[in-house]
């Protein structure tokens, strides 16, 4: 079965995260009052064949450990959808849920 | 006439004083900018100097276009004054809405430092009038995101208006029709990636770029009343 | 406290003793962390210093020493400079990208430490074989950590060298150097007057980095270093390039009484030191120290290495103009505390006193190791190996290996990343033997090259350090410049080790007694221990930063052969057996052994006058070192540069011992053929042998023994690392 | 009431993205024979004052238009969590659910 999946790497928290504070010093000039804590990091999406969604998580956590996030200073987050059936994983799908574990 | 260039800067931007050092040295009186204020000194043309103002965080000029002295930018560009963005400066136009399109990560996803060849596409700019069509001028580039692109239509208004002046003999970054550098409709706003003020001595390789500069100091000369 | 907390800092049982003897009691947990940081061998060099003390650092035109920020180097009347090199050897390997980020933003506050703006950067790069998955990971990341980080401060990385050796896959070396030009007063990292105020400027401070020093940089590698990991700091190159243009303008105001940078150990480390300096003392208020996390321990806020920051001293007459020139570069600037006449350094927090200790017990009077040094017993098979020169089946296809060997193989994957351009400075950039940057202001140049050969270090310490200070010094005199003064970081294994150790000791005096011989002191540097994993070490590697004079950058020579016909000159003798540690050797026939090439130094500084003569004199068209890889491929990098071919014919009866013998003192330089009396004569003046060896033009590189088509070698050359290096990122 | 919110900042598709082919020839090669389609964009975390989840989701999306997009290359998706009710919103939250939009 073919899976769409989502990994989310971020800086760890505790590491400084200049971008986020430019970004939201930005915001906050832009007028955006009650923004914080602003973080920025890589959004990766990709397609996996797997047996089962289950294995398709371990697969891109597998792949997060190995390649798409440095573990020294970023974590990650993994989310797999259900598989579409027919293949047709686009993405720009206007509804999808996603369940995010760290 | 001594011809006056105002030179915008933000925080991180780092080319400003090699835009003023070449443009001194063609007889151009410059003065320094800072992104805070509101107002431009009366001035004949606005150089957008390259660097990474804000860090380059978030994405290349985005936070920049936001700041006051933007305001007079867009003013002096509206009244049909010059302005050119080099580099981080096109970048920050771009994101501005003075220029056409979106500069990209370079498709090689490397910094890339190094001189290239630019074919000048049109010589009847503001910015180029020095220069001969065809006519080939060394300059170095030096950026990350200098990959320019746009959709089909407004590509198809960029030709059709002749927007395009320069355009790289040996495409370093992906650039959609190897475009090194155009201008907007009205032909008064130019973006380059390549770094003109880094070709003005021949101790450092080439002064090709003093074509570039010169012609804006031409087109000024010609409005300056007699 | 437990019991066993100071050895988790990195603290011997019997340096807590002395802190307790200093102190009379037990120390705080904030006064424990803070001599550990200090005491640790990065901050305090407590190994090395007895031994760095013997290196020449005094010459009329040394304006300030080693023991500051960064030495400071008049390069001609009334133009100085600051010159510094420094590791981050360790943070890079834990996490490349921004440890070798932060190595360039340690090094360009070294130089804005003593109030001169930083105008170019080096990096001196050792790695594995390319080619492997995480030899090419931790390239790809070190070289996208220096350009993105200076390339956005804007100031340009105009040279380097990059060296391959399975002695550096689990330990690379990563040096930057840094060259600034001092523009108004020279700043001095010392806390005078009591009443002045510390202005703590820059970034916000957190956890990261905490126990950089004392965790990462003063202890071998193993298995659970990853855990050590937190102690790697992301670099913010924006607050860096606000930091230098505010500092520097506080600088040129004179608003500053002293100054000096945050690095390895924190805000301990200038109050520490700059206290100790005036013979002051200091208040801190811990509270005052603008923080980006909640909730940190006093000793965190005190030893954490959180990047970008500055420490002012000022007078309190200063503080609101010195206030509003740091929110006008929208910096951060907080008084965080007050000079004392105490002597001692008394730290606040939360309304308590948290630590109160001499401030020479932290920094003047860290304890000093006189470590045991013992000749390692597998030199001498090492002196007895084979040095692998032997000839080959076939001269041109060795011609070929070697310059598609990494090593030798063009770097141009890495300089075209960097920025070296910016400044309107870089008269001859990457990819040349020494970078030639013309000064702001002047009509004067420098020369900047960054040489260290670990391959001969390995053979013979001693003669490794003194070829490496001869061939950075050619470097820079190819290029036409005047060898005038030397920083230099020394990379070594674990100094408890009496191996380790007396290749140290031995280093340190190959390095004095070349620098003495060629008059070119040492005026600061940076040494690096414990780049060591699962109890391997890398080969002993000096680097050499070699500063260069220039009266006019007009002056300058370049590597590559200009025009046709010219005539081409050995310079210097060719020792045919000149192969111990070489590059053939290596790339043949897999060889390391016996004896370093054998350096004659006075033979070697006459070369380097000539070449600066000659260069004056307008005499040479281009001018290339031998080092790599010997004449041959020394004549090859000439035409590479230049664009067209020669005709020569080598003397010497073996041609592969006259190809790719390493003989130190030789370069290759051409002139017009009007002017090779000229040349001749000069040579014979300064005792230097000069043979004309052909001429420049064509398509060949023709040798006499062998010819190779320019096209091919080139290939050969510019695809060697390029290859190797992104088959497996991209 | 405090959210966290999350937006994320893709090339539009259709825009060639050589920072996903890069990873997924990067993956390949490692062995991860099911990949396909890798895309990188970019995610960002921030937390915002609002009235309602609602309210929330409208000012990220503001955001998006105004500063964290540039909408000439790049899309964005905008999610917004529930109030954590104590204003403790870490971002290392062990497990989390989350609702993205297009
Ligand atoms: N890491 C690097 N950073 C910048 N430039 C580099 C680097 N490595 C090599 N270069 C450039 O390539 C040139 C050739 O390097 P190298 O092989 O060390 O030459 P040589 O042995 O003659 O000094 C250097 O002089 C330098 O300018
Ligand atoms: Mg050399």
């Amino acid at each position: 079965m073919n899976f769409e999946a989502v990994a989310d790497v971020m800086l760890k928290p505790g590491i400084a995260d200049p971008q986020g504070q430019t970004i939201e010093r930005a915001l906050v000039a832009l007028g955006y009052s009650g923004v914080g804590e602003v973080r920025v990091g890589k959004h990766i999406e990709l397609s996996v064949d797997a047996p089962s969604r289950a294995d398709a998580h371990a697969t891109v956590t597998r792949m997060c450990e190995q390649l798409l996030a440095n573990t020294v200073i970023e974590s990650y987050e993994v989310g797999v959808l259900e598989p579409s059936g027919d293949g047709d994983h686009g993405h720009d799908s206007p509804r999808r849920e996603r369940v995010l574990e760290a | 006439m001594t011809a006056r260039a105002a030179i915008v800067v933000f925080p991180g931007s780092n080319c400003e004083g090699d835009c003023a050092r070449a443009l001194g040295a063609l007889g151009v009186a410059t003065e320094l900018v800072w992104h805070t204020d509101e107002g431009l000194p009366d001035c004949d043309l606005v150089v957008v100097p390259g660097g990474f103002a804000h860090g380059d965080y978030l994405r290349t000029g985005a936070i920049a276009r936001f700041s006051p002295v933007m305001g007079a930018v867009r003013a002096h560009a509206a009244a049909g004054k010059l302005v050119i963005g080099i580099c981080n400066g096109w970048q920050i136009l771009c994101e501005a809405g003075l220029l056409p399109g979106a500069l990209r990560r370079n498709s090689g996803l490397k910094f890339v430092c190094k001189w290239t060849d630019i074919r000048v596409a049109n010589a009847a700019t503001p910015f180029s009038t020095r220069a001969e069509e065809g006519q080939v001028l060394r300059v170095p580039v030096n950026h990350f995101e200098g990959n320019w692109y746009c959709d089909r239509d407004v590509l198809s208004r960029v030709h059709a208006n002749r927007q395009i002046v320069f355009r790289y003999a040996d495409n370093p970054n992906g650039a959609l029709d190897d475009v090194a550098g155009l201008t907007n409709e009205a032909g008064n706003v130019l973006g380059m990636m390549p770094h003109p003020e880094r070709a003005s001595e021949a101790l450092l390789g080439s002064e090709d770029g003093r074509l570039i500069l010169g012609s804006m100091l031409d087109h000024v000369s010609a409005l300056a009343p007699a | 406290m437990g019991a066993w907390v100071h050895r988790e800092l990195g603290l011997t049982d019997d340096e807590l003793d002395s802190i307790v003897r200093r102190l009379g009691r037990d120390p705080t947990y904030t006064e424990l962390a803070m001599f550990s940081v200090m005491w640790s061998e990065h901050c305090s060099y407590k190994s090395s210093r007895k031994h760095l003390a013997t290196l020449p650092s005094r010459g009329d035109h040394i304006i300030i020493g080693p023991g500051e920020g960064a030495g400071v180097v008049e390069v001609v009347p009334g133009v100085a400079v600051a010159w510094k090199v420094e590791s981050h050897n360790h943070p890079s390997y834990v996490e490349p990208g921004n440890g070798a980020a932060t190595g360039v933003g340690g090094i360009v506050r070294d130089i804005l430490s003593m109030g001169a703006r930083p105008i170019a950067l080096l990096d001196s790069l050792r790695f594995g074989a390319p080619g492997d998955a995480h030899t090419n990971y931790l390239i790809d990341g070190v070289v996208g950590g220096i350009s993105s980080y200076g390339n956005a401060i804007g100031v340009p990385t105009v040279g380097g060298e990059a060296v391959f050796d399975s002695c550096y896959a689990q330990n690379p070396l990563v040096n930057v150097a840094c060259l600034g030009i001092v523009e108004g007063e020279l700043q001095q990292g010392r806390a005078e007057g009591p009443g002045n105020v510390f202005v703590l400027i820059g970034s916000s401070t957190g956890r990261d980095g905490i126990g950089g020093a004392s965790v990462l940089a003063s202890a071998e590698f193993d298995a659970g270093s990853s855990e050590k990991r937190p102690a790697v700091q992301v670099g913010d190159p924006l607050a860096e390039k606000l930091l230098i243009e505010g500092c520097l303008e506080l600088a040129g105001r004179g608003l500053l009484v002293g100054f000096q940078d945050l690095g390895a150990g924190g805000i301990s480390c200038p109050v520490a030191e700059m206290t100790s300096k005036a013979g002051t003392g200091a208040i801190v208020d811990l509270d005052q120290v603008h923080r980006r996390e909640p909730g940190m321990a006093p000793f965190e806020v005190m030893i954490s290495e959180s990047q970008e920051r500055m420490l002012a001293v000022v007078d309190p007459a200063d503080v609101d103009e010195v206030l509003a020139i740091c929110e006008r570069w929208e910096l951060v600037g907080r008084v965080v505390g007050v000079v004392t006449p105490t002597g001692r350094v008394v730290v606040e927090g939360g309304g308590e006193v948290v630590a109160d200790v001499p401030a020479d017990a932290l920094a003047e009077e860290a304890p000093i190791y006189d470590r045991a040094s013992i000749r390692p017993g597998e030199l001498e098979e090492l002196s007895a190996a084979e040095p692998g020169d032997g000839p080959p089946e076939d001269l041109g296809a060795a011609l070929l290996a070697l310059l598609s060997s990494p090593t030798v193989a063009s770097k141009r994957w890495i300089w075209e990343q960097y920025d070296h351009m910016i400044g309107l400075g870089t008269v001859i950039g990457p990819g040349a033997d020494a970078a030639v940057i013309r000064l702001p202001g002047s009509e004067a140049a420098v020369a900047l090259a960054v040489d260290g050969p670990g391959r001969y270090c390995v053979l013979d310490p001693y003669e490794g350090a003194r070829l490496a200070v001869a061939e950075a010094a050619r470097n820079v005199a190819c290029t036409g410049a005047r060898p005038v003064a030397v920083t230099n970081c020394l990379n070594f294994g674990n100094p408890e080790k009496p191996g380790v150790m007396w290749a140290f000791t031995e280093t340190v005096r190959g390095l004095g007694d070349a620098c003495e011989a060629l008059g070119t002191p040492v005026t600061g540097g940076n040494v690096s221990f414990y780049n060591e994993t699962e109890g391997r070490a890398v080969f002993p590697t000096p680097v050499i930063g070699m500063l260069g004079a220039l009266e006019s950058a007009a002056d300058a020579v370049g590597m590559g052969l200009v025009g046709d016909g010219e005539a081409l000159v050995l310079l210097g003798d060719t020792g045919g057996s000149d192969f111990g540690g070489s590059e053939y050797g290596k790339v043949m026939w897999g060889a390391l052994g016996g004896r370093p090439p054998a350096l004659d130094i006075d033979a070697e500084a006459a070369l380097h006058r000539l070449l600066h003569e000659a260069a004056r004199g307008h005499l040479l068209r281009s001018a290339h070192d031998c080092s790599a890889g010997g004449a041959g491929v020394a004549l090859a990098l000439a035409a590479f540069a230049g664009g067209r071919g020669f005709e020569v014919e080598l003397p010497g009866d073996e041609p592969h011992r006259s190809l790719f013998a390493e003989s130190p003192g030789r370069a290759v330089v051409s002139c017009s053929r009007d002017d090779l009396d000229a040349l001749s004569d000069l040579a014979a003046r300064h005792a230097v042998t000069a043979v004309r060896i052909g001429a420049t033009g064509g398509a060949a590189l023709d040798y006499g023994f062998v010819a190779v088509p320019l096209k091919v070698a080139e290939k050969a050359w510019s695809t060697g690392f390029a290859t190797s290096i992104s088959t497996t990122i991209d």
